[in-house]
């Protein structure tokens, strides 16, 4: 039982860190009607911004901050310079532009910080695991995860549903023509949109750096899975991409801890740890797959709520 | 219009490059240069380069010349440049090979054409069975040796369970197997992890603590050694369960894993304090070589790669047509490895030492790998006897 | 229509003529490597031609089309593992179990639209990757050696460098004029009019997913045959080739050269694979330059090579 | 009256809590042109779109020619003689205006399944397309590209495209809809031509040209028929006069 509640756990905080990630990913391509690959290069630049001003300035929540703020600032120069161009062009030419700029980020890290990575080590009360409930400790860093991801969920949730920007965030997920329609300022509102989106992969990429790694192409893989948890979610709803992440977060790491066991009992044993594996490597794409055969529009597309 | 033609005409010129002249001693490098992993091939070029400087830039009196080439860990791109080697460079050896994916893609290009091949690290079964062949040498192990190594520690220690974790790809398949061939205790649970995509090993870990195992087998190479690590560490349970690895604690991770990979033991061929003089010098002149960085294993074996084309070189007088006499040279061995004892086995595939490292604090006061003792003497992978070396 | 002497034209002629001459370039200068690096280009556009069918000409976003060229691949190298070494069985293998996956993830793709139709592909190049990856008695993920390639009772011998970039390159033109007899028939036209406007072409009598996913399977197939022709050229193949990125490597090539242009993807073959090949040479930092210039052709050439090229008659 | 040619029965199709088309049931019969008029928002486009098979009703049947077509989908129906014109112009952008037209007479010229032969030089299907365009008097205009044409031959190309199909029912949503005044005309005298060979089903705003072509008039008002008839009886009914003139009068709004 205590296993169960702890994979549950674990599931838990890996869908909300994937949920700070494809949360920015879905409001810009659910606005801007933008697809950027180069999120996940945004992820990375968090990670390797925070691993260098922890190291400068010796604090973590300081370092941290700082770093949130220069990935802020290099999303909305990005936006400035390169991307708001591309805003209604075709998707592909988006795919090739911003692939350009996966290849351009990951050698420019390269260039600068030198191939290695780095580390970006927890202060020492965060380290300590701790007993949430009698016999099942947790590690103190990955509540933290959990509790700063819920927090970001409610404050986005807030901003969405309560301000004025909300509104026209919500507008536009669902009918972009009527922001135009409304005579407010599309350019302004979009380099906001974006940068909240670039500093929410930041966010994602420093949060995880102390429990992986910060390191070069660290930003594709786990893109791949923000789009497939947007795409399950409903492109452009911020419920669908929350609900989404904590569903793939839980299915992912529960189909790890259990298929194995389970295909044993229906398998023979070489046919079992042969197939398990592979099975649950699928798992979320098989997921993905399903949902997208039973509804082709996502869980909660946006244009109908 | 005319554009195009003087850019045709310059992709032209650089694609022809004149085949020179036929004096010097030409070596292929293949390895990582890019991505995340160019790290590993940094330090196997870095590596390489001192053994070049300590022979004095020159094989025989021959001048030498490396031409390196950047594999991106594709398959089929790694086939592409040992082409290009082979076809358009005319080298004399290819050395290099971090993944045995990008080896076993290349490996007929270089027999076909009866150039040396010399594997600087992957070590796949296929390569110390199978697909042996008299061009092509191994610098480094086959990859069930290492782990079977570790597996013998643990039973010296008298561990009586195990828990193995792994990435879902043949090496790491390959890893666990090599610890179950010789591990007599009872393996309790074997878990599978998505690779390269899984970030997150906390379902692993927490079915590892849950297992009731008495210790941990892990294989985790480059950055995934340092999640693994990471998690493992703030997860508690480095105070719970003993971990044993193979090629998750290396020069280039520690750096990242820090404090957390202390206390925890590795099987290795080749460690930095080997007691040799060969061995001294290669790390002294490689950290002042290059300030900040310090060699590995990967390093140490493309030493011995280049270390092992001399000798061959040196036999023949430079006689680089006498492809026979330069293999008979180099299944001697007769170079002094900076592992110590070195010889070959009937498929080219080194016998050797391997020995137990630890984490430590060095006079610096920075990490560093530590020999403890000597696992096993002279230990031949078990895929021998499946060559037949035509 | 008539063939117009304009840029684009010239170019596709210039390119072609290159491509046939390029074996008696190798052997006058005794450069054999730019034989050998065109034969891996010329596969690739192959590739590259078939996903621009669906692509370009169909609007289906593919995002695993790789996946073809690792099931060609596999078929050949697992009959050639299994003693079957016949070209004559290993190929028309390789083509039919392409043309069925097509079929299978066609019929469940195309009832997603846009992003979700990318995705939804992805997945399952990304699901063969791994059940490739699983196959521990063909190498799993470290591969699989094609010791000897496929033989043609001695029609055409493989092994042969020339005789193998002529069957490469013919293969080529072959799919090329496929594709270009394809796009202008009574087929081709329902497919571009269903990318145009489904709506309408449903109000006129057309099934359009019928024509969706017929596409769809003979783009597989098509590319199931460079798949082949790559694990020859290889002697290997291995899950790696059917990895999410190789898919977009073969997207970036048919947007980089022209979606929707015979020629296009072919063009951008080249450029995109001599670009990756000749900056290796000069820099280890090749994403410094090449990132760049990949945004500055969206930026500032619209409809990729072959819409500059076309723009440039115009002035 | 001799069978007819389109009966709707009991159609009903909702929008969340809009009801668009509220229990509909209606006849066309062969060689009339029947127009279906009614204030914005009555469900006129929905109920094409019914009838044509790009919306599923919820309930009810239509049939046509003696058959049940209700689960159709379009593509189906178009074989059976069913064609339409949008409302908004949607024609293949990126294609010729003969083009556009020599597919819908492709759609009904056996299969398409055709992968060889160069289907722009299959003469009978050019010929098709060509006599549908001087027909609508865009002969001259045949190699333009759709998005060069002018809004109203965009209209009048519509048209061809629906008679290229060579339906036995032409279903036309609002073709007069933007048009100038003398487009307005010439579509009128166009139609006036048509409908002489094939029955019409006319959705239009223009009453005066309603009037001056319809055999019989259908009024909808929130989805429900509040009148059928000649258009003299139309023009004295007392209900349609309300619902024209005051909504809020005539017609109680539902749930």
């Amino acid at each position: 039982m205590y296993l169960v509640v702890e994979q549950l756990l674990n599931g838990l905080q890996f869908g909300l860190l994937l949920f700070l990630l494809a949360a920015g990913l879905t409001l810009v391509f659910g606005i801007m009607d933008f697809v950027n690959l180069a999120h996940g290069s945004l992820y990375m630049m968090g990670a390797y911004f925070a691993a260098t001003f922890v190291a400068w300035t010796g604090s973590f929540v300081l370092g941290a901050l700082l770093a949130l703020g220069a990935t802020l600032l290099l999303g909305i120069a990005l936006e400035y310079v390169a991307l708001r161009h591309l805003y209604g062009r075709d998707h592909l030419d988006q795919v090739l532009a911003t692939f350009g700029l996966i290849l351009f980020f990951n050698d420019a890290v390269r260039l600068i910080w030198g191939p290695a990575g780095l580390a970006l080590p927890l202060p020492t009360w965060l380290t300590v695991p701790v007993q949430i409930i009698p016999g099942v400790y947790y590690p103190a860093y990955r509540l933290m995860i959990i509790v700063v991801a819920l927090a970001v969920a409610a404050l986005l949730y807030l901003v969405v549903m309560r301000t004025r920007v909300g509104m026209l965030i919500r507008a536009g997920a669902s009918n972009r023509e009527m922001i135009g329609a409304l005579g407010i300022n599309i350019k302004l509102l979009f380099t906001l949109v974006f940068g909240l989106g670039a500093a929410l992969a930041g966010l994602a990429g420093l949060m995880q750096a102390p429990i992986l790694t910060v390191q070069i192409g660290m930003g594709e893989n786990i893109l791949i899975l923000a789009f497939v948890i947007i795409v399950i979610g409903g492109i452009g709803s911020i419920r669908g991409v929350f609900m989404a992440a904590i569903f793939v977060g839980i299915i992912d790491t529960m189909g790890r801890a259990f298929l194995p066991d389970l295909l044993r009992k229906v398998l023979s044993g070489a046919a079992a740890s042969t197939a398990a594996p592979a099975l649950s490597s699928m798992l979320i794409y098989l997921l993905m797959a399903i949902i997208l055969v039973l509804r082709p529009e996502g869980l909660f597309p946006a244009a109908k709520r | 219009m005319k554009k195009a033609f003087w850019l045709a005409g310059a992709m032209a010129l650089a694609l022809a490059q004149p085949a020179m002249a036929a004096d010097s001693v030409k070596i292929g490098f293949v390895s990582t240069f890019s991505g995340p992993t160019a790290v590993i091939g940094n330090d196997m070029r870095n590596s390489f380069e001192l053994a070049l400087d300590h022979l004095g830039r020159k094989i025989d009196g021959k001048p030498v010349e490396v031409i390196y080439e950047d594999d991106q860990q594709k398959p089929d791109v790694g086939k592409q440049k040992t082409e290009k080697l082979v076809q358009s460079d005319k080298v004399d050896f290819i050395v290099g090979y971090i993944w045995s994916n990008v080896l076993l893609a290349s490996l007929k290009t270089a027999v076909d054409s009866k150039t040396f091949l010399i594997s600087a690290n992957a070590g796949p079964s296929q390569l110390a069975g199978e697909l042996c062949s008299p061009y092509v040498f191994s610098t480094s192990w086959q990859n069930d040796q290492t782990p079977a190594a570790m597996g013998l520690y643990m039973n010296q220690k008298g561990v009586k369970s195990v828990f193995l974790i792994g990435p879902n790809y043949a090496a790491g398949k390959d890893m666990l197997a090599g610890v179950k061939s010789t591990f007599k205790g009872e393996v309790v649970g074997e878990e599978y992890t998505v690779w390269p995509s899984q970030l997150d090993f906390s379902a692993e870990l927490t079915k590892a603590r849950n297992s009731k195992a008495e210790s941990i087998f892990v294989f985790y190479p480059g950055a995934a050694g340092v999640q693994f690590l990471n998690q493992y560490a703030q997860a508690g349970i480095k105070a719970q369960i003993p971990l044993y690895t193979a090629f998750t604690i290396d020069e280039l991770s520690l750096p990242l894993q820090k404090d957390n990979a202390i206390g925890i033991p590795g099987a290795q061929e080749w460690v930095n304090d080997l007691p040799n003089a060969e061995n001294k010098k290669f790390v002294e002149d490689y950290r002042k070589k290059y300030p900040g960085l310090r060699p590995t294993y990967y390093g140490a074996q493309a030493y011995d790669a280049a270390q092992l084309i001399n000798s061959a070189v040196v036999a023949v007088k430079g006689d680089l047509t006498k492809k026979d006499a330069m293999k008979a040279e180099m299944e001697k061995a007769n170079f002094k490895s900076l592992r110590g004892p070195f010889k070959y086995g009937n498929n080219h595939i080194p016998i050797q030492n391997f020995y137990l490292q630890d984490v430590v604090k060095d006079a610096d006061g920075q990490l560093s790998l530590k020999t403890v003792a000597t696992i096993v003497k002279d230990d031949q992978d078990k895929f021998h006897g499946k060559c037949s070396m035509k | 229509m008539k063939p117009k002497l304009n840029a684009s034209n010239a170019v596709a002629a210039l390119m072609c003529a290159a491509l046939i001459l390029l074996p008696v370039y190798s052997a006058a200068t005794g450069n054999i490597f730019i034989l050998t690096l065109f034969t891996r280009i010329v596969i690739f556009a192959l590739a590259a031609a078939s996903l621009n069918l669906i692509m370009g000409y169909g609007g289906m976003m593919s995002f695993g089309h790789a996946a073809y060229l690792g099931i060609g691949g596999y078929a050949v190298g697992i009959l050639a593992a299994e003693g079957i070494g016949s070209g004559f069985i290993q190929w028309p293998v390789a083509l039919v179990v392409s043309a069925l996956f097509a079929l299978l993830i066609g019929a469940l793709s195309l009832r997603t639209r846009g992003v979700y139709f990318i995705m939804i592909t992805l997945a399952f190049a990304q699901m063969a990757y791994y059940v490739a990856s699983a196959l521990s008695r063909y190498g799993g993920d470290d591969g699989l050696t094609v010791y000897k390639r496929s033989d043609f009772a001695g029609l055409i011998n493989l092994s042969d460098r020339n005789q193998f970039y002529y069957l490469c390159l013919a293969c080529l033109f072959g799919g090329l004029y496929l594709i270009w007899r394809i796009v202008n028939s009574r087929f081709g036209l329902v497919v571009q009019g269903v990318r145009s406007n489904e709506q309408r072409m449903q109000a006129i009598g057309f099934h359009a997913n019928r024509y969706r996913l017929v596409c769809f399977v003979i783009s597989g197939t098509i590319c199931g045959l460079a798949g082949a022709l790559l694990a020859n050229n290889t002697d290997f193949v291995s899950p790696a080739v059917m990895y999410w990125t190789r898919s977009g490597d073969l997207m970036v090539m048919v947007i980089l050269g022209g979606m929707g242009s015979l020629f296009g993807p072919v063009i951008g073959a080249i450029v995109y694979l001599l670009l990756e090949e000749l900056l290796s040479q000069f820099t280890e930092y090749s994403g410094l330059i090449l990132g760049p210039v990949l945004l500055l052709i969206v930026l500032f050439a619209r409809g990729g090579i072959m819409g500059l090229l076309g723009r440039m008659r115009r002035g | 009256m001799a069978d007819p040619l389109l009966r709707v029965d009991n159609l009903v199709r909702r929008y969340g809590g809009i009801t668009a088309t509220d229990n509909l049931s209606m006849e066309v019969v062969p060689g009339e042109l029947h127009a279906i008029i009614g204030p914005n928002g009555a469900g006129k486009t929905t109920l094409i779109s019914q009838l044509t098979g790009q919306v599923m009703p919820n309930s009810g049947t239509i049939t046509f020619a003696g058959r049940d077509v209700t689960g159709l989908p379009s593509y189906r129906r178009s074989r059976l003689g069913l064609a339409r014109s949008f409302q908004i112009t949607s024609l293949l952008k990126d294609f010729s205006a003969i083009d556009n037209v020599a597919l819908a007479a492709q759609a009904h010229d056996g299969h398409s399944f055709r992968f060889w032969g160069n289907a722009r030089k299959e003469r009978h299907l050019r010929e098709v397309a060509r006599a549908a365009l001087e027909r609508v008097g865009l002969g001259k205009r045949a190699d333009i590209v759709v998005s060069q044409l002018s809004h109203g031959e965009q209209r009048e190309l519509e048209l061809a495209v629906a008679l290229a199909t060579k339906p036995q029912l032409l279903l036309l949503d609002e073709p007069m809809a933007g048009l100038g005044v003398t487009e307005s005309a010439r579509m009128v005298a166009l139609l006036k031509e048509l409908r002489k060979e094939v029955t019409i089903v006319l959705v239009e705003h223009d009453m005066e040209a309603v009037f001056a072509l319809a055999d019989r008039i259908t009024v909808l008002v929130y989805g429900r028929v509040i009148a059928c008839g000649v258009p003299d009886a139309i023009r004295g009914d007392e209900e349609v006069k309300r619902a024209y003139l005051g909504e809020q009068h005539a017609v109680t709004r539902h749930e």
